[in-house]
């Protein structure tokens, strides 16, 4: 294709996304918005099915037979985002054992906040509360992103994020208001889990490689210090509400930007963290490669079956 | 209480899916495929549904301090009786869905005999029930094939599955004084019944599946009188945890 | 309590011999060899009863109704003190060893330094506790020698082994304030101060078994502070089973 | 050798035997005395290795640190007894892994007992005071047998055996006198024990084979009717002592033989476990082999290690 075709190309492409028109897959994109793109929502992808993980560690342990079903069905939506999100990547031309190839390999992130340990039954309630908030602050905007299928995949991962997020409001909540034990379980679990959600959101703007980009395709509407904000202004109420305490001395409300200040993050702890030190990645890493590595004798078993069943009907139809 | 041999016949029902929802819960996010956790999820999540309908008919009927969460969680190991089966570890996804299928096919032969139970709960349950376990006997029948007729190693591991799990089909149709009791009530189905049935259906899956029938006739019991593998004790001692640790406290 | 520091300060040590002489008792029978099988159970034995005279102390510090008991058994997972490195999984046998050896030449420096503790109820511990933590030191470094310096296999999953673990040995040498109180009153062991010989030791013997030393400085900390791997759970609710499920009995 | 020679040569050996001289291994032995006592020998040593598996089941359980400790003593006892146990087999001239092949492919046996759970604590007590009681019963003639390298091991063992023996006795006392739930276990144990710890001596005199050798080469000195005998008029009394009940209705003390009359035992169950029906045979079997099998590049390790240290060594000399 000649230079001055591309040029012509990107310019409508760019066009469409500015009147807001969704970019469906058999469009022509440009290569760089395809490799983002499949960038972004594989590591969405592994984010929910890495995801799993903390929670899932809790199914047999938890306290009662109701939030061991709640628990689960939770557990079960996380692996249908994944499913969603995969499929909407593949739509980009990308099989899904490569993008596995990617997380196993380390060459694909998942968010790292699925690096920490579950560690009493109130992380299920902080995860929900906190992780799956911050979370869905971070996805709305892509509710109305430029792909198409990524944008229809979130607007249904949103609403039941959103569930994810009052259910476990509702187990902190219920903790809050227990026994002496119960209360500090749940306040245990807000100070191990509150900066590293407020990590989700990234690094500072500062720090941030990709914004501007992402901001063009509206894969980003916010930056991630806006974002953060957001999280902590609707936040601290919640906690509040409930008797909890945010563990952060320097946390104030600031009447002049009618929004709280906070206390400086430990980027050290980020970037350990995210470059595989995190008290868990080598755990979450191992139990992914070693499903799947333990699955493949499934698998190869299930595609020699339909080989065989395929292969049987049509000597029947001849 | 009143109604002890309604109660015991009802745990004896709801033990297993307790126990068999227990175990696959143990999987979440460690299948082989994202598919198949998926769906074992939701048959953890069907099951552990049905137990709650159950105990919570039973709490009824205990009275007292009753709740489905104290039958669950506050019994001690001799209590449950639910069968050696369910117990089995995951020790490969063949013996996952062996152990799943042999159970599925018994449950929905079953359910099917208690949707005309004469105690309208029972009757409301299993027809609720019977649905969900329809599509858990289809998925692992389709498993059960898929692996018995897919490749060299599937067809290995498959076959010690079932191998391994047929021992403990026998006791599915075992009685107790007080299963005896409600079938002469006609509130409980006479599994005893369902035995021929049961073992043409599960012969013609293998069939299918092109693998042996197992010849034993070797069979293990106990689960029913409480006596367990030496597994349960481990399933107990995770699953209570947070109950034991944390008596009479609201979650 | 009066000697809240002390308390804790015994805590600190005495968890670790719990959680590890836990661990090793799930081994008990199915070791690669007979002799191992003896070994492993006769370490598991000494760490446990150092732990009970460690605890006997406590118990006696805490009054009311504390017994080693109690300490030992009632306690929730955020109130364990020990390290991450001891509640580390018995991945196969390289990882046992790993762990023994990475958590014996600690515990052989830091028994030296307590023997010499001006509280002689610990002094005591310390001095007869050494003569036993030195034979657990032979013996894990002959096998970290054997198994680095035997098959190709051995030596790939010993190197393994050591990768895995050496992110847990630096919390080690952290302290706790309960801690820092006791080394000020001449109580305590400033671990701080064995770091440099630890790791010569280890060096050591990881040179004579032919075996690369680790390079990274990434550290996972947290037992200390009560925050545990999500192994820890499993360990516990195991081992407070009896306890949690028939309290206040006499066994 | 000639026939007679031979002949001759059985005479002496039975003649010494008969003098209560002790056979040692570099002495001449019939063959069949060799087969006969490598059979006995290793199916005890068996039994002590699968023996170690059904308490082996509670030590991460024991519900104080004191029987957690003794527990683990106990199960190291085992393993020590099936240490010298297989060395004594090994005078023989048969390999500790021809043994373990002959257990481990199902030629060789062991004690039935094994095959049943332990399902409560005070299975721990049960094992103790019956099967040691019963083990004992069968052993202690054994101190005196004709072989020497066994009678010396025997000797060894059962001084330790009934120590076990006491300390399982004084954990069903402890429950007996514990708490209703505690009595509750204590005698849900004696129910399930009970049967089986008779059937430990072994079919009725009437169907059993290899006594009469046995008898004449002292590897057996009571028929197992008089032994099992023996077991139920020691045990009995300490049931009531403790106050559990014996779970045989047809228990009666006989004035005229000043022995108890006893129940019908369960011949059909007795023949299936043996058979490797029994509960647990085939756990307790995977268990063995596993161990053995993911214990292998262990020992080719320490093999292979020996190896280089020699060769350094020599090359050290030269």
């Amino acid at each position: 294709m000649s230079e001055e075709k591309i040029k012509s190309l990107e310019k409508q492409f760019e066009d469409r996304i500015l009147r807001d028109e969704k970019i469906e897959p058999k469009d022509w994109m440009p290569e760089k918005y395809r490799q983002t793109h499949i960038r972004q929502i594989s590591q969405h992808a592994h984010s929910e099915i890495v995801g799993m993980l903390p929670e899932g560690n809790w199914i047999t342990r938890a306290p009662s037979l109701r939030r061991k079903v709640a628990l689960l069905a939770k557990v079960q939506d996380e692996a249908g985002h994944g499913l969603y999100l995969y499929s909407a990547c593949e739509t980009l031309g990308i099989s899904r054992e490569e993008l596995y190839e990617q997380l196993h390999t380390g060459k694909a992130k998942y968010s790292s906040i699925f690096n920490y340990p579950t560690i009493t039954w109130a992380d299920m309630g902080a995860i929900g509360w906190l992780v799956d908030g911050a979370a869905i602050i971070n996805q709305v905007p892509l509710c109305n992103t430029s792909y198409g299928p990524y944008a229809r995949a979130m607007v249904r991962v949103c609403k039941e994020e959103s569930f994810h997020q009052r259910q476990g409001y509702e187990i902190m909540m219920t903790l809050a208001k227990g026994t002496p034990e119960q209360k500090d379980m749940a306040q245990d679990a807000l100070n191990r889990w509150w900066w590293p959600s407020l990590m989700m959101f990234g690094p500072t703007d500062a720090e941030s490689v990709h914004t501007a980009q992402s901001m063009k395709w509206k894969l980003k509407r916010k930056t991630n210090d806006e974002l953060r904000q957001q999280f902590i202004d609707q936040t601290v109420p919640q906690a509040e509400l409930i008797g909890l305490t945010i563990p952060d001395p320097d946390l104030k409300w600031n009447e002049e930007r009618q929004s709280y200040d906070f206390g400086e993050i430990d980027w050290d702890e980020f970037w350990q963290v995210v470059k595989g030190h995190g008290p868990m990645n080598k755990e979450r890493m191992n139990a992914r490669v070693s499903a799947w590595e333990n699955g493949a004798w499934v698998r190869d078993a299930a595609i020699a079956y339909a080989e065989k069943q395929k292969e049987y009907k049509s000597k029947q139809a001849i | 209480m009143k109604n002890k041999d309604l109660y015991n016949y009802i745990l004896g029902i709801a033990d297993n899916t307790l126990i068999l929802g227990q175990r696959l819960g143990e999987l979440c996010g460690h299948g082989p495929s994202l598919e198949t956790d998926i769906a074992c999820t939701n048959i953890s999540l069907d099951l552990l549904g049905q137990t709650r309908s159950y105990f919570q008919y039973a709490a009824k009927l205990k009275g007292e301090d009753a709740t489905e969460d104290t039958i669950a969680f506050l019994r001690t190991e001799r209590q449950y009786v639910n069968v050696l089966l369910v117990e089995q570890p995951n020790i490969d996804f063949a013996h996952t869905i062996g152990k799943q299928f042999l159970f599925d096919v018994y449950h929905y032969l079953l359910l099917e005999k208690l949707q005309h139970s004469k105690d309208v709960n029972l009757s409301a349950i299993a027809h609720k029930s019977i649905k969900e376990v329809s599509y858990h006997q289809r998925f692992s029948s389709d498993w059960v094939k898929r692996l018995g007729d897919g490749t060299d190693e599937s067809k290995t591991r498959m076959q010690d599955a079932i191998n391994d799990l047929w021992r403990y089909t026998d006791e599915l149709f075992h009685t107790t004084a007080s299963d005896e009791a409600m079938i002469a009530q006609g509130i409980g189905v006479d599994v005893k019944e369902l035995k021929t049935s049961y073992y043409e259906r599960v012969s013609a899956i293998l069939d299918l599946a092109k693998l042996d029938i197992p010849e034993s006739k070797w069979f293990q019991e106990g689960g029913k009188k409480g006596i367990h593998t030496e597994h349960m004790g481990y399933i107990l001692s995770d699953m209570q945890y947070m109950q034991r640790t944390y008596p009479n406290m609201t979650w």
